[in-house]
């Protein structure tokens, strides 16, 4: 049945693919948009049907399928973000109509969501990385869209996961088979099984390539310099699916190989959980100066990967503890990092659709030239508020749940490490909130100017898809329960009892409906009690002067936390060090290669041009070894001019030759 | 096992060719159309037919005291795969030719002599597919050496001087190579033991095993263009396109690396030596191309370089069933199908660039995907292809290289590594370059009007897009039937 | 569920943090007339100011309902903070865990005043705003950091338990400090009043406010003062008096009282404090929020030595 | 007195253009010159070697039209000689313009410090000053209409033409947020208005837009009152400043009647002018110590302006503050003996009072962390814009016409004037702290000295047609006017010149990098005193309508003034 219903939206996803043969653009992106979410409703469908009868194993068109408790988290995130973002792609894609290519979006977004399923469901390494791969091509060619400063953002993300992403999994692929022996016997199970007999010092490889191969799929410091661009370039119903679902991929593929492949060793938890911790600060510290509010929630895409990588470092350092109490504990941290992924893919992409709500009512997705739209729009202002809370982790949103989770995981291990690392990523939120503060505000707050005054609300799907996703925010952090119930699927159940009134564990006991009961009846019963009497409007107080120009009497998007980053102005000065020695290395080595090249080419042609980059050399003829061997033989052969005769006259040796052996 | 079905295979060609010469026009297409159909009609057929009862079958035409086997036929899977896989690939190329070679070709219109062309074309099929079948090191021979002089026909069509110089330099490389290699080879096997069959070489010593192997191996690098005498595919390029994508896909070159893969098959007991030979050679090739790519602007050019390492790749493969693993087989020849598909698909895109905007620089072209959509997918899809990315067949083939080098060499010396990683560089390298150039193609402000080619021309692109995408994964389990066969 | 909540606790909570809060205040002010050679205001003065203002319509600068709303977001937050601490044996509403739920819930009372200050067109109430956020971003870190500390050293997360397991050690003393310090300056008492800065940006937060909701906001900044004085007279009593055996309603009550007490004599001194400083500029007070966080990174190390 | 030489270098420079040269005291040198080279000549006596200190005092815009038939444009250059001979002088350099197309080369091109100046005769007479950098108008309101010259003769004191509004504001700077301060805000006393273009929180540029607080004074004053009369004006142009005022203005008379006031008048006005700098100085510390925040400071500072500073006067003159004192040719009221014993006791009390003010504000560093290196006022910036009085002084310019000028008694006690370099807003703080301690100084050894004999030497007639300067040096720096008679005793012309109105224009140039925290404590530091500024046409600014005032509402109005603080 599980099964049918994965073949069911898989095959809805490929009509979805071939939809563009109706060719004219809008009904292309209905239906496709329309096949999408029906697959999306189908997987949904899916993990309610799986949900009792775990694993599930099949078979479709020759790849093994295994459904566990892990794929359902992820099929959930897959799902539910696929079902909104498909709705929301209805009309927003509209806004590219004069690029055409109606087919080719059909193709990639459906291809990109079904390879994705299959990444999560198949058993199978090579196939793993085959859909890997697809994830990635598709990705790439919905990220360079809009064919503008989105193909340089493009080109660098697909460049850097083919180095970081494609190479050490198809290394690992190989070391693999090389235990295995068979293309069948690739499953991760059998992998697993003959990893004993390798080499130490293959299999630290192995560890290596595949840590490289998801820190950079998921944007881990120091190779997230591609998620920024890319994210913010690309058409926003895209960006949504890269950062809500994608970099999730990679931590599925980490927990996966992991536990399932490799095994968890201390050693690999702590690297996790520190660069975690890294990515976590650094990416949250970026994301406060940004004024693109594309840009600025990609960084926060890297800092809450940080967040993840935290909870699951904890995991695999301690889910194999002898002492049950910091096994217990490491199973916390585990599925408090899972369970934030689930939730940073709602509310990351409901904000990331958000964005692209402003961004197609009021033409710029820049901070500054935004003002007023909460008049506008206040749907959308709405839906982005409540994500906005739940990327901050205020209580009540779910945000706060996996954070604290993650909090008292890293606190309870007692290990000074994890600690700390709780304390920054308790302090980095309080970032987080002042970045959302401001991305929040002045969009939303303030009066409407002349550039966002022509704005109106959004056509109703796309409300529909912000409103999915951010609800479930509020919802999911008022009663938990319904995310836990599949968010401990791995980790089995017993590590997290979750009731409709709140979540414990050992002792430790939240109840957010209690939190929320106490609240609404303050909050209530104030309202009540004193409620706001302010019939009269005027406006804002401008010290009463005359002629005053009110558009500008507010703070710029630009200006929010001068002083602030003024004092940590060193933090950055250090990111900037590493971005400039990491472009050096780059210049370097082109330089180096033009150098080598020069001797491959022959420039003395090209008029008055010195050699600086490659372009250069490629006016130039290219010289081989052995033309440079052979031409002055065969030059002086054509100046004694029988060049064609001393051809004939090589093949009749040849002729002769074997005639001679045949007489012979 | 009725052989006929191949012998004709590659017999019609051959004979319609030779008529060839006399027509042109109209004619000449219908005659090309009759012997091409009728050669993919045989094989697949054929292919068909093995397929209903798979077997390795061993047949002798001609044999005589003196010679041994002259002229035989070895029918298994690999030659059966690739006769169907080459005459359909000829096939399509020689459909695109139709309109290609035309007088609205903006580089260089054809008013006449379609005939003589496409009697080189259908020579040059005629010639690899016999050559696919041979059994004995003496019709290799035979058959290389017409290979080479078709090759120098098509190559120098044009009649420009480039074109005749290169023409010449292919001829000269091959025929050198042959006569200090196969050549040598073959007088020895007939002096000595009055056999060149394959099935004779598993009893050699292993000493003349060596020799042999190394005889050999030096006509098939030749021939596949790889280190010593390499550059004359580079320069073939002055060929028309659809001759280069012969060339590229399923001529001389993948004859060669064929060749050598019998040669494997057949031998056992190959020294360690051979290996190293062979692996330091197939190095060197892969770093030169890893040099080469980024300096190419011409489009035609770049591809060449790129079938050099390809089929370097191959090599690597082999290098595995060197070392006795029959993996290193399969992938050899599974990527030799992949590539020989992607790589046409790839020519002929290139081809429609000059066809409709008559230049090949890449500097040049800009915004094609509003100029040339048809061609922007294509070359999308082909240069990636190359760069081993899926769906398209490369990649599945070079995961195979990698993975069954990886088993052939895990446990041994560093050493040993070298070949199977240069192919991950290698690909990176080729895929950095064709991703920038994609984005300096494709996108952007037109540098043309819009193009045109012909709906056929169109046919054939989306045929081949349509092919590359499914055949790997029908190909994949065929190939893990190759076995070694000698000893 | 029942059994996390105390009614006793919650009565406590209610009566104190409504009724102490103006209370204290009108003492300030006392304070700070004698301290300026003047009479000074009746102490029931602030009730009275309060009650004036609630009586006062509004206006309305925005239709965005934020602005509205804000007020008593903040007021709410700031009483469910109120309800997270012990009131003598008492917890309102007991989670194990809560240090977390505490700082964010007290941060929710500035984020509420944020929201309400950028929901207008005015400079003067935005820049009150960021440079409210800026105080929040400087300060809940060393308050973070200082409960992290008890908290390491107390073994548990819970903010009820860890005056009672909270070891006498040389980190233990430092975090006192650095807890004194950051409940301080997050009251934003003078020196650290920038977010309203009456003098500079007219009031900053507060200036588009009027009449009863201008009230709300006032008594929320109030009740959330008395909060985190709360909390700090907690962490101060109940460790001195948990050597004394002090069990049933009585020692409750003891309890309680000394908390009381330790409240009404730690107001004056921070109202003479305020008298005697002027106002830090925003980048000033953020350099020495930034030296002291480092400082309490310093302890936090000292912590995890084991001192 | 001034000796040939220190002019004829100047004569011989200009020969050409300088038509007739009077003295109208013996410091007080009037050149009637050609308009065309007016930028040259103040440029040339401004920036003079041997004169470093000598700036820009003012320009003097009238409608001599009934005396010569055409307008009369004249800046005035206080040239302080720096070669120690302190052979000090003002120069008037007056040019006549055309009646019906009143334009001269704009001196501001050359020196800033004459941009309001120019501004204001535009606006108020329709003068063209040609090439000027910004003719925005200044003094007039928005609404007033364009063409209308309040200050022309034939401009009917009441009359007030409608108009519409029109913007006179700055464009606002790319990429920057508009923080207004005024004209109703916390930290001004008195109307005016900032317009702080910021980045974030620091400022980028300032737009200043003020003169809300017109008073009809000088064009009251002339043509309808006697000399004597004006007093109640001038004492009443300002609340703090007023004895200042109305001993400038007698002064000026006094010169025209060429009389010299009797040394006892001399005394008494110098002890009245030192004990309302004290208050001037306290009340000022206090409103500093209440803008960054610091409430007790200000409470104390103004605790000790009530007692003894106030209650000073109150017994000597009758009054707190307007104290009424003055009369052409001395004083009024004569000091008792016995009131010297008090005057001596309040300053006792008053030197201990201050040094415990002091360290109450000092006790608290973050005060000086506020001032320290803040609207720092470069040297130059203050000489170029004629910045006076403890402004200057805190920016290292060693300036006082107290001192330089020997006005009154001050020429018989010696008393030291502080200069700081620095130039930032603690400069102008200490500055101000240690003229207080001065001020006690100088009042102790005036009541010492004081001497027997008269205080009034009457006058009789005036000369008609005659003109002439009148100083002093105010709390707030120069307090200057301008006096040319008319017939029966009336005044034709009469130009009041408020320090502030040479201190504001540097304002913004204080501002500029700096933060908005920092703005109201930069704006104050100058003390400024809008009042004494914004004299001349009175303009409701809400409702465009003049008023029309006898004298009864216009003392009540100054009061109102009086009373703003």
């Amino acid at each position: 049945m599980v099964i049918y219903l994965l073949e069911l939206s898989l095959s809805l996803f490929v009509l979805g693919a071939i939809s563009g043969l109706v060719l004219e653009y809008k009904s292309v992106i209905r239906l496709s948009s329309a096949f999408a979410t029906l697959a999306s409703l189908s997987l949904i469908a899916l993990i309610v049907e799986a949900y009792g009868h775990l694993p599930i194993k099949g078979e479709i068109l020759g790849t093994p399928i295994m459904i566990d408790g892990l794929s359902l988290v992820f099929l959930t995130i897959i799902g539910v973000v696929g079902l909104a973002d498909a709705i929301y792609t209805f009309n927003y894609m509209d806004k590219y109509e004069k690029l055409g290519k109606a087919w080719v979006f059909a193709l990639a977004y459906n291809a990109f969501l079904a390879s994705m399923v299959l990444i999560v469901t198949t058993s199978h390494l090579v196939w793993f990385v085959f859909w890997w791969e697809i994830m990635t091509f598709s990705s790439f060619v919905l990220v360079v869209w809009d064919e503008k400063d989105s193909l340089w953002a493009g080109v660098e993300y697909y460049i850097t996961m083919h180095l970081a992403s494609t190479l050490p999994l198809l290394l690992a692929m190989a070391i693999g088979y090389s235990v295995v022996g068979s293309f069948d016997g690739m499953g991760f199970s059998d992998v697993a099984a003959h990893i004993g007999t390798l080499s130490p010092g293959l299999v630290k490889l192995l560890y290596a390539s595949f840590l490289l191969a998801f820190m950079a799929k998921a944007g881990v410091v120091p190779l997230h310099f591609w998620l920024p661009p890319a994210h913010s370039s690309a058409p926003s119903d895209v960006s949504t699916l890269l950062s809500g679902v994608m970099i999730k991929m990679a931590v599925y593929g980490l927990v996966r190989t992991t536990f399932f492949i490799l095994k968890p060793t201390v050693t690999f938890g702590y690297l996790v959980a520190m660069l975690g911790v890294v990515t976590l600060v650094v990416g949250t510290l970026y994301a406060l100066k940004q004024t693109n509010a594309k840009r600025l929630l990609a960084y926060h895409s890297v800092g809450q990967m940080g967040y993840i990588w935290l909870g699951v470092g904890i995991g695999i350092t301690l889910i194999g503890n002898s002492n049950s109490t910091l096994a217990f504990i490491g199973a916390l941290g585990l599925t408090a990092g899972l369970f934030h992924a689930l939730n940073h893919a709602l509310f990351k992409g409901s904000l990331f659709l958000s964005a692209g709500a402003i961004e197609y009512a009021s033409g710029t997705k820049d901070l500054n030239r935004l003002s007023g739209l909460y008049k506008l729009m206040p749907w959308t202002g709405i839906f982005a508020l409540f994500a906005s809370l739940g990327i901050s982790g205020v209580p009540l949103f779910n945000g706060f749940v996996s954070k604290w989770m993650i909090y008292e995981a890293g606190y309870y291990s007692k290990n000074f490490w994890f600690v700390l690392g709780a304390l920054f990523a308790l302090l980095i939120s309080a970032v987080t909130l002042a970045s959302f503060v401001k991305f929040y505000n002045s969009a939303f707050g303030g009066e409407p100017n002349e550039l966002t005054s022509k704005a109106k609300e959004v056509p109703g799907s796309m409300l529909i898809g912000q409103g999915i996703l951010s609800l479930l925010c509020l919802v999911i952090g008022v009663f938990p329960a319904i995310a836990l119930a599949i968010a401990t699927l791995p980790v089995g159940k017993g590590v997290i009892t979750t009731g409709v009134l709140g979540l414990s564990f050992h002792s430790i006991y939240f109840s957010p409906v209690l939190m929320a009961i106490v609240f609404g009846v303050i909050f209530v019963a104030f309202l009540l009690l004193l409620p706001p009497k302010a019939k009269e409007t005027a406006k804002p107080w401008d010290c009463g002067s005359t002629l005053f120009p009110e558009a500008t009497y507010r703070l710029r998007a630009s200006d929010y936390y001068r002083p602030y980053e003024k004092r940590i102005s060193a933090f950055y000065a250090l990111g900037g060090f590493f971005g400039d020695l990491g472009s050096e290395v780059i210049n370097r080595t082109i330089a180096a290669y033009v150098w080598v090249g020069k001797y491959f080419v022959r420039t003395a042609e090209i008029p008055w041009v010195t050699v600086k980059d490659v372009d250069d050399l490629r006016d130039g003829m290219t010289l081989h070894l052995d033309d440079a061997l052979i031409m002055p033989v065969v030059r002086f052969v054509k100046v004694v001019g029988i060049l064609s005769k001393a051809a004939v006259l090589l093949v009749l040796i040849i002729v002769a030759a074997v005639l001679a052996a045949l007489i012979w | 096992m009725n052989s006929t079905i191949f012998l004709l295979s590659f017999l019609i060609p051959l004979a319609l060719g030779l008529i060839e010469f006399k027509l042109d026009k109209k004619k000449a297409d219908i005659v090309m159309l009759i012997s091409a159909l009728s050669s993919l009609a045989l094989t697949s057929y054929g292919l068909a037919v093995f397929l209903g009862n798979r077997g390795i079958y061993h047949l002798v035409y001609i044999h005589s005291q003196g010679l041994g086997e002259v002229f035989g036929f070895v029918v298994d899977t690999m030659s059966v795969l690739m006769a169907f896989i080459v005459s359909l690939t000829a096939l399509l190329i020689l459909l695109y030719a139709i309109d290609y070679m035309s007088p609205t070709n903006k580089l260089n219109p054809v008013e006449s002599g379609k005939g003589t062309f496409y009697g080189w074309m259908l020579i040059l099929e005629g010639a690899v597919l016999g050559f696919l079948f041979s059994s004995s090191l003496l019709s290799f021979l035979v058959f290389a050496e017409v290979i080479a002089i078709a090759t120098w026909g098509v190559i120098r069509y044009y009649k420009t001087p480039n074109a005749r110089q290169a023409a010449n330099k292919a001829f000269g490389f091959i025929n050198l190579s042959m006569l200090f290699g196969l050549l040598l080879v073959v007088v020895f096997g007939l002096v000595k033991y009055h056999d060149t069959s394959l099935y004779a070489l598993g009893q050699l010593s292993s000493k003349a095993t060596l020799w042999v192997f190394l005889g050999v191996m030096l006509t098939a690098i030749t021939m596949s263009s790889q280190f010593p005498l390499y550059s004359w595919l580079p320069d073939s390029t002055e060929a028309p396109v659809p001759a280069s994508a012969f060339i590229h896909s399923i001529g001389a070159v993948e004859a060669g690396l064929f060749m050598m893969v019998r040669i494997v098959q057949f031998m056992n007991g190959i020294p360690k030596t051979a290996y190293y030979v062979i692996a330091l050679l197939v190095v060197i090739t892969q770093v030169m191309s890893i040099f080469y790519y980024p300096l190419q602007k011409d489009a035609k050019r770049l591809l060449a370089y790129s079938t050099i390492a390809q089929v370097g790749i191959m090599y690597v493969a082999l290098l595995g069933a060197i070392l006795g693993s029959a993996g290193g087989l399969q992938a050899s020849v599974y990527q030799l199908f992949n590539h020989s598909l992607v790589k046409s698909l790839a020519f002929l895109v290139a081809g429609t660039f000059g066809f409709s905007f008559g230049t090949f620089d890449m500097k040049k072209i800009k915004g094609l995907r509003w100029i040339l959509p048809g061609a922007a997918v294509g070359w999308f899809l082909a240069l990636l292809g190359l760069a081993g990315v899926p769906p398209m067949g490369l990649f599945l083939s070079k995961a195979n290289v990698i993975m069954t080098g990886t088993m052939a060499v895990r446990g041994a010396s560093w050493i040993e590594w070298i070949p199977v990683l240069l192919v991950l560089v290698d690909a990176t390298i080729f895929f950095m370059v064709a991703v920038l150039w994609m984005k300096s193609m494709l996108f952007g402000e037109p540098s043309y009007e819009k193009g045109k080619i012909s709906p056929l021309m169109y046919a054939v692109l989306i045929v081949l897009i349509v092919v590359m995408t499914v055949s790997p994964f029908l190909t994949l389990h065929l190939t893990e039937s190759i076995r070694f066969i000698g000893g | 569920m029942m059994e996390r909540i105390s009614i006793v606790g919650i009565v406590a909570g209610v009566v104190i943090t409504a009724l102490l809060p103006p209370f204290l205040d009108g003492i300030a002010r006392r304070v700070k007339a004698r301290v300026q050679y003047r009479v000074g205001p009746p102490i029931m003065q602030t009730f009275y100011d309060l009650q004036k203002l609630f009586g006062l319509p509004s206006l309305r600068p925005t239709e965005n309902k934020w602005f509205r709303v804000a007020p008593y977001l903040a007021l709410a937050s700031a009483f469910s903070a109120a309800f997270l601490l012990p009131y003598g044996k008492w917890v309102p509403v007991k989670f194990s865990g809560d240090i977390v739920v505490f700082l964010y819930v007290l941060a929710m009372v500035s984020v509420a005043i944020i929201i309400g200050a950028f929901s207008t067109q005015n400079a003067h109430s935005n820049i009150g705003g960021h440079r409210e956020m800026m105080m929040l971003l400087s300060v809940e870190p060393i308050l973070g950091i200082a409960l992290g500390i008890f908290a390491f050293k107390a073994g548990t997360l819970s903010l009820s338990e860890i005056p009672l397991k909270v070891p006498a050690s040389f980190s233990t003393v430092l975090a006192y400090l650095l807890l004194i310090y950051a409940a301080y300056a997050e009251s934003g008492f003078v020196p650290f009043d920038v977010a309203e800065a009456e003098t500079e940006i007219a009031g900053g937060v507060l200036v588009e406010y009027s009449g009863r909701l201008l009230g709300v906001l006032e008594y929320a900044m109030l009740a959330k003062r008395l909060v985190l004085l709360w909390l700090l007279s907690t962490f101060l009593t109940i460790p001195i008096l948990r050597g004394i055996q002090l069990t049933g309603i009585a020692g409750g009550l003891v309890v309680l009282v000394v908390q009381l007490i330790l409240v009404l004599v730690a107001y004056p001194i921070i109202a003479a404090l305020e008298a005697t400083n002027a106002r830090y500029r925003i980048d000033q007070a953020v350099a020495l929020n930034t030296r002291i966080f480092l400082l309490s990174l310093v302890v936090l190390a000292v912590a995890a030595v084991g001192w | 007195m001034v000796t040939k030489e220190r002019l004829a270098e100047f004569e011989d420079k200009f020969k050409g253009e300088i038509k007739e040269k009077k003295a109208l005291t013996p410091t007080q040198i009037l050149y009637l010159v050609d308009k065309k080279d007016l930028p040259d000549m103040a440029h040339y006596l401004q920036y003079h070697p041997e004169f470093d200190e000598s700036y820009y005092v003012m320009g003097i815009g009238s409608d001599e039209r009934q005396l010569a038939g055409k307008f009369a444009y004249a800046p005035v250059i206080n040239m302080l000689d720096s070669s120690g001979k302190r052979e000090n002088f003002y120069v008037i350099l007056k040019a006549r313009l055309d009646k019906d197309n009143p334009e001269f080369p704009s001196v501001a091109q050359k020196l800033p410090a004459a941009l309001w100046a120019e501004r204001e005769v535009r606006d108020l007479l329709g003068f063209k000053p040609l090439d000027h950098p910004d003719l925005r108008r200044l003094i007039v309101p928005e609404d007033w209409p364009e063409g209308v010259y309040p200050l022309r003769k034939d401009h009917e004191y009441n009359a007030s033409p409608p108009g519409e509004l029109q913007n006179a504001y700055k464009e606002v700077p790319a990429d920057t947020s508009t923080v207004p301060i005024g004209p109703y805000h916390m930290a001004l006393d008195e109307p005016a208005h900032f317009r702080l273009f910021v980045k974030g929180e620091e400022i980028v540029d300032v737009d200043y837009r003020g003169f809300y607080s017109h008073r009809g004074i000088e064009k009251i004053g002339e043509g309808r009152l006697t000399y004597n009369q004006i007093f109640y004006i001038a004492e009443r142009i300002c609340g703090i400043c007023g004895f200042q005022h109305s001993c400038a203005y007698a002064m000026a008379v006094e010169n025209i009647a060429g009389v010299e006031i009797p040394a006892r008048a001399q005394y008494i006005r110098t002890i009245l002018l030192e004990i309302e700098r004290i208050h001037s100085h306290l009340l000022w510390a206090g409103v500093a110590c209440h803008l960054v925040g610091f409430d007790t400071g200000f409470m104390h500072a103004w605790r000790i302006r009530e007692d003894p500073v106030m209650w000073l006067p109150e017994r000597l003159t009758g009054n707190r503050k307007t104290y009424g004192m003055n009369v052409v040719g001395g004083v009024r009221r004569d000091f008792l003996d016995y009131r010297k014993k008090e005057i001596l006791d309040k300053m006792k009390q008053l030197r201990k009072d201050v040094e415990n003010l002091y360290s109450i504000v000092t006790s608290s560093d973050i005060l000086i962390k506020r001032a320290k290196d803040v609207g720092v006022l470069p040297y130059k910036v203050a000489k170029d814009y004629g910045v006076v009085g403890p402004t200057a002084r805190a920016s290292g310019r060693n300036i006082d016409v107290r001192r330089d000028h020997k006005v009154f008694a001050y020429k018989h006690i010696d008393f030291d004037v502080p200069v700081y370099k620095e130039g930032d807003v603690l400069a102008r703080v200490l500055v101000r702290l240690d003229e207080v301690l001065q001020s006690i100084n100088i009042i102790e050894q005036a009541v010492d000295q004081m001497p027997e004999g008269d205080i009034f030497t009457p006058i009789g007639k005036l000369p008609a047609y005659q003109e002439s300067l009148g100083y002093t040096e105010a709390h707030r720096g120069e307090v200057i006017h301008y006096v040319l008679t008319g017939t029966n005793n009336k005044v034709y012309r009469w130009k009041v010149r408020a320090p502030t109105y040479n201190n504001l224009p540097a304002v913004p140039e204080m501002l500029k990098g700096y933060r908005v925290a920092d703005a109201p404590l930069i704006i104050a530091s100058i003390d400024p005193c809008y009042a004494c500024t914004e004299r001349v046409q009175i303009v409701d600014v809400k409702t465009g309508k003049v008023k029309v005032l006898n004298e009864a509402e216009f003392n009540e109005l100054s009061i109102e003034a009086s009373e703003r603080l």
